[in-house]
């Protein structure tokens, strides 16, 4: 086989390339030539291929992205934003938090154990990657139905997988989602979200700098695992049959190798060994190389036969755009080499010298003698196509709207009402999911699911921590998605505050259908809005994310399904507020509720009902209701706290209740209907042992009511609705397990 | 009553991250010379009669074997 | 002999894809002890007075979970210790390394359940007068947090006899068995009381903060009286 | 080169929990019939000239097997 070199290129200039198999259109094509004066190589076509992908290059979300940057509300903790590996907060006592979400949707579907593994594996060398030790792990998670039988061959293996990774990690999981609906059946949504924390003034950068340095392989041997995932997999729509309508290229996850590489990576971190460094994650060696030399001094020489192979044969094409997983690329000062070398064989980590920075501005990749390729390398890592797709309103959506739950017919037995709710696959409770994963391990988790947000101590001498949530609404989104999204982060923000942390930074992982459907690209653009608009009222900046797109089936999209993930801090993590009631304290409703069904859970529940508007939005009161939950959590006030969302107030009761072991006594003015299950934004619970929090809140003007008190053995709601929390908690906890097991 | 052993492998493009904890494994214990090492599982079915054929491929193919990952053989 | 001066010396062993290692360690510290680290590969035992082989995955538990971690160099200098006398605690993946060196009978197999299980279990402490039970009360009845996926104790019926004949069933799972353990046992001991292993994670329970509450510490403290008072 | 099977399975009077919720979920998927199944693992060791039995004896016994609750079988 003769190899398509440079000088080859050159010299046959109308030989055909596929271009258009490896997803790139014809215009691109064009502008590849441009950009190098010839045709490129089949190297260099790969490596064009995979990095100006959809999934690698943000083209077409790219335009609206930039709000997040321009709408950036001034934050002083902002160390890094948007665009390096993940964004980095400076939280104070000389530490740095960064966080971020991925998603790993698609091989999820195709094989949801290794895919949800490996979306682990990869979220956690971003952060790694960042120079921090990752601390922990959240997991957003949308399936089909729950009965469906698809539903039943993917849930446990994501969740499986995600368990057998981050456990095997030593990552405690500390939260996440679990949703069912149709929309998700064969476009499984498996969001990770991963936190880690670093001294601050370590953050590490993807840059080649300095002439000289060495370009190191290091971790897992180069495979044919993943070949064309990051372009061929991650964004091709399945065809109507659900099946993958191009040959799956599954990646096998090794968090064994993976842990080591964390550990030796810190160690090499903690003596200052890297000039650079980057994560090798979809499109491989193409990525890191373009991208470390483009942010650096701008050159950079490879020798490919170098790279550590696990199959002798591969060709160089598939060298670069080899996923394997577990291996990072490192520019490292030759004086520092032997050390680096020296780290990596104690931890039985692999490393390679596979080349060197220069200053010539080209990245030069050699293979068998030859030069494969010869390219500005910010024009693959950076220069991509920009598009600005077209938009339109999704024609259904005035009908959708229109569509009010107010038709539906209120139910008059509250009490039934109230044992569906909770049993409803979306509202039950989480065990079956969340038992599988360690929650425990590194030993600083303060709170994990089910509380409203996870908290872990980030230093053992002070008690600072951080909090984390992640929160979405499909259904809001899809029947308003700038309100939608406004309404995820609020949930989140929310959530956040209920244990007592002040928010402070966003991420977010945006789950859409095909941006070439105009109606998908407006409620795509409509969440950038909403949350950009959003973050910049709050005051909490997107430090970054990530876009999904193509979850889709045939020419039918998800909901578009933004997971907003809000990151708080927390000064004593011992003045953590947890959701459980205690005996004999009273309960306290804080914010109003109004009549507010539209893509509500109970719509949902009982009539299999999305319509009408989501509930109303309300920034402002959502930061006051915040200041109020931390501050009363800062003076310890606040014996529990617990944020109403899906399913109401009812929900909340219900989750402290059976958290604590104990019943509450509740009376309720005005629609019970309304005040148990309406979906308002704003609200929370919070039990409480003296009137202090009272007082708080008379002089922030947060409207609170009392509505009872935590006694007893059942939950009681005053001439509407009486039963024993036995029953409850069968109601509550059973069904997961019944549909699974 | 007849017995059937249904074998399944990872593909040989997959990584096998089994194999190789072991094949590193091996001088470390002193047994050097092994080249590679492939894990795998091993199944062993009971039939109370004679056995179809074709309903213990479908078996390996549906529940054994996960076939976007793993190969499998079948010895009665 | 330990000095009164100088806190006794817990080494806590690191094997390749330890986890729950810089855990334990705290959990020595916060109990009194000074805690050593003690690498895979290390040739000696640094003059500990006593080695805790903590929970992980080590080597991914990808064979077994502890087959190849037991034959680690260090592992050698703690199985002629241990036959010689030296307190050792293998807590989970350490309490597989403990059965795969022959130091304590049986296995860990896969959960009944096939699942990984984390949640607070409820144990009774069977045996209250080992090097690292005896400051519980005789029967106490403690929560105390299981996290794994091969837990599931077993041995030959003959082996379980003994156990239970010799007393040597050290913690037993309470109000539910979380991985269909034989006979619901949660730890054992060898004849001497000296080395103990445990699938419930102690190291994860010795304050209310980060766990279900002290119960754990309990552990880490008999080992530390039972050294002071030598 | 030369190839050997290792075949390890849990002794018959063990437990095994993967096996049995294979015969469980059998009757399920419609498949009928099978009385029992149980799980083991497979592993396939290369080596690079001829093999020398005893060797593979006691990799078998110390590191592949754990002869307290599995039995192996070697097929060269
Ligand atoms: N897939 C999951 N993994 C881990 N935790 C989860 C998962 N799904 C839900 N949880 C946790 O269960 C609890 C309840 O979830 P949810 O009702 O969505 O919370 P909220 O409405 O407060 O956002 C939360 O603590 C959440 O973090
Ligand atoms: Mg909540």
């Amino acid at each position: 086989m003769s190899i398509d070199s440079v000088s080859r290129a050159a010299s046959t200039p109308d030989e055909p390339l596929p271009y258009a198999d490896l997803g790139v259109s014809k215009e691109e094509y064009e502008r590849i030539c441009t950009i190098l004066g010839r045709r490129p190589t089949s190297s260099e076509l790969a490596m064009y291929s995979v990095m100006w992908s959809e999934h690698c290059s943000y083209k077409s979300s790219k335009v609206h992205l930039r709000q997040f940057a321009q709408k950036a509300p001034k934050n002083e903790r902002m160390l890094v934003g948007m665009g390096e590996n993940a964004g980095v907060v400076d939280v104070g006592n000389g530490l740095a938090v960064t966080f971020k979400i991925e998603s790993h949707n698609h091989p999820s579907y195709v094989e949801p154990y290794q895919g949800a593994a490996t979306g682990v594996g990869g979220i956690v060398r971003d952060i790694l990657t960042m120079g921090a030790r990752p601390v922990a792990v959240l997991d957003p998670l949308r399936f089909g139905p729950a009965d469906a039988s698809d539903t039943a061959r993917v849930l446990p293996g994501v969740v499986a997988g995600i368990a057998g990774y981050g456990n095997c990690l030593g990552l405690p999981t500390i939260g996440g989602e679990l949703v069912f609906d149709p929309c998700y059946a064969g476009n499984p949504l498996v969001n990770v979200l991963c936190v880690g924390v670093l001294p601050a003034d370590g953050v590490k950068y993807a840059k080649a700098t300095g002439v000289g340095n060495i370009v190191l392989l290091f971790g897992a041997r180069t495979g044919g695992d993943g070949i064309g995932g990051a372009s061929v997999l991650a964004s091709a729509t399945f065809d109507d049959e659900g099946k993958p309508a191009k040959r799956p290229s599954v990646q096998v996850g090794d968090p064994f190798t993976e842990k080591l590489l964390i550990e030796c990576c810190l160690e090499i971190f903690a003596e200052d060994l890297v000039v650079g460094i980057q994560d090798l994650g979809a499109a491989g060696i193409s990525c890191a190389t373009t991208e470390l030399a483009s942010a650096g001094t701008g050159g950079m020489r490879v020798n490919l036969d170098t790279v550590p192979l696990r199959d002798q044969t591969l060709a160089p094409e598939e060298i670069l755009m080899s996923e394997s997983q577990e291996r990072m690329c490192a520019v490292v000062e030759p004086a520092k080499l032997d050390r680096f070398l020296e780290i990596c064989a104690k931890w039985g980590v692999t490393a390679t010298a596979i080349g060197e920075v220069t200053d010539t501005g080209r990245l030069e990749i050699s293979w068998r003698g030859e030069s494969i390729v010869d390219v500005p390398p910010r024009t693959v890592a950076h220069d991509g196509p920009v598009y600005d797709r077209p938009m339109r309103r999704p024609a259904d959506l005035d009908a959708l709207r229109a569509d009010s739950p107010d038709r539906l017919e209120r139910p008059t037995d509250l009490r039934k009402t109230l044992l569906r709710m909770v049993s409803a696959p979306n509202l039950a409770g989480k065990r079956w999911v969340t038992d599988q994963y360690d929650r425990y391990v590194q030993g600083n988790t303060v709170l994990a699911q089910p509380e409203d947000s996870g908290v872990i101590r980030v230093d053992e001498q002070t008690g600072l921590g951080v909090a984390v949530a992640a929160d979405g609404n499909g259904r809001y989104t899809r029947l308003d998605p700038y309100q939608g999204t406004q309404l995820a982060l609020a949930e989140a923000y929310r959530n956040v505050a209920a244990t007592g942390a002040t928010p402070i930074a966003v991420t977010n992982c945006l789950n859409y259908g095909s941006p070439e459907d105009p109606e998908v690209m407006w409620q795509f653009a409509e969440s950038v809005r909403g949350l950009a608009d959003g973050c910049q009222q709050l005051g909490t900046p997107v430090t970054g994310g990530n876009v999904s797109f193509y979850n889709q089936t045939g020419t039918t999209p998800i909901n578009p399904t933004p997971v907003i993930g809000v990151l708080g801090l927390i000064d004593d993590v011992a003045r953590r507020t947890p959701s459980e009631f205690a005996d004999g304290a009273r309960i306290l409703l804080l914010g109003d509720t109004k009549d507010e069904f539209g893509g509500s859970e109970w719509a949902w529940t009982e009539y299999g009902h999305l319509g009408g508007r989501p509930p109303e939005v309300d920034l402002e009161r959502e930061r006051l209701l915040a200041q109020v939950l931390v501050d009363g959590a800062k003076d310890g006030l606040l014996v529990a706290a617990h944020d109403l969302a899906d399913g109401g107030l009812a929900q909340a009761l219900v989750e402290s209740c059976l958290a604590g072991g104990v019943g509450a006594q509740v009376s309720l003015t005005g629609d019970a209907f309304v005040a148990l299950f309406s979906e308002s934004a704003g609200r929370a619970i919070v039990a409480v042992s003296d009137d202090r929090f009272e007082q708080l809140c008379a002089e922030r003007g947060l409207l609170v009511t009392e509505i009872g008190v935590a006694t007893g053995t059942d939950l009681n709601i005053d001439g509407v609705l009486s039963v024993p929390l036995d029953e409850l908690r069968a109601a509550h906890e059973t069904p997961l397990p019944q549909l699974f097991d | 009553m007849a017995r059937v052993v249904v074998d399944v492998m990872l593909k040989p493009e997959i990584l096998d991250p089994q194999g190789q904890a072991i094949v590193q494994a091996l001088p470390r214990l002193g047994f050097n010379g092994v080249t590679d090492v492939r894990a795998g599982k091993h199944f062993v079915l009971d039939f109370p009669g004679e056995v179809d054929e074709k309903t213990v491929q479908e078996i390996a193919d549906t529940l054994l074997a996960n076939p976007v990952i793993e190969d499998f053989e079948i010895h009665s | 002999m330990v000095s009164l001066v100088s806190k006794p010396k817990v080494g806590v062993v690191t094997f390749p894809g330890s986890l729950d290692d810089r855990d334990a360690q705290r959990a020595v510290r916060a109990a009194g002890g000074e805690p050593v680290a003690l690498w895979h590969a290390d040739a000696d035992l640094h003059g500990v007075d006593a080695v805790v082989l903590p929970g992980g995955f080590s080597y991914g538990d990808y064979l077994r979970a502890g087959a190849i971690a037991r034959f680690a160099p260090v592992m050698g200098l703690v199985i002629s210790g241990a036959r010689a006398g030296l307190p050792v605690l293998g807590i989970c993946n350490g309490f597989q390394v403990l059965c795969e060196a022959h130091l304590l009978p049986g296995a860990l197999i896969r959960n009944a359940g096939r699942r990984f299980v984390c949640t607070d279990q409820w144990l009774r402490v069977e045996r209250a007068d080992t090097a690292w039970t005896g400051s519980y009360e005789p029967g106490a009845e403690i929560v105390i947090p299981v996290k794994n996926g091969e837990g599931a104790y077993v041995a030959d019926s003959h082996t379980l006899d003994a156990l239970e004949g010799e007393g040597r069933v050290a913690f037993r799972y309470l109000r539910g068995n979380p991985n269909g353990s034989a006979r619901d046992i949660a730890g054992i001991t060898n004849e001497t009381g000296t080395v103990v292993g445990l699938m419930p994670h102690p190291e994860h329970a010795i304050e209310s903060l980060t766990g279900p509450g002290a119960d754990g510490l309990t552990i880490f403290s008999s080992l530390l009286n039972r050294l002071v008072a030598a």
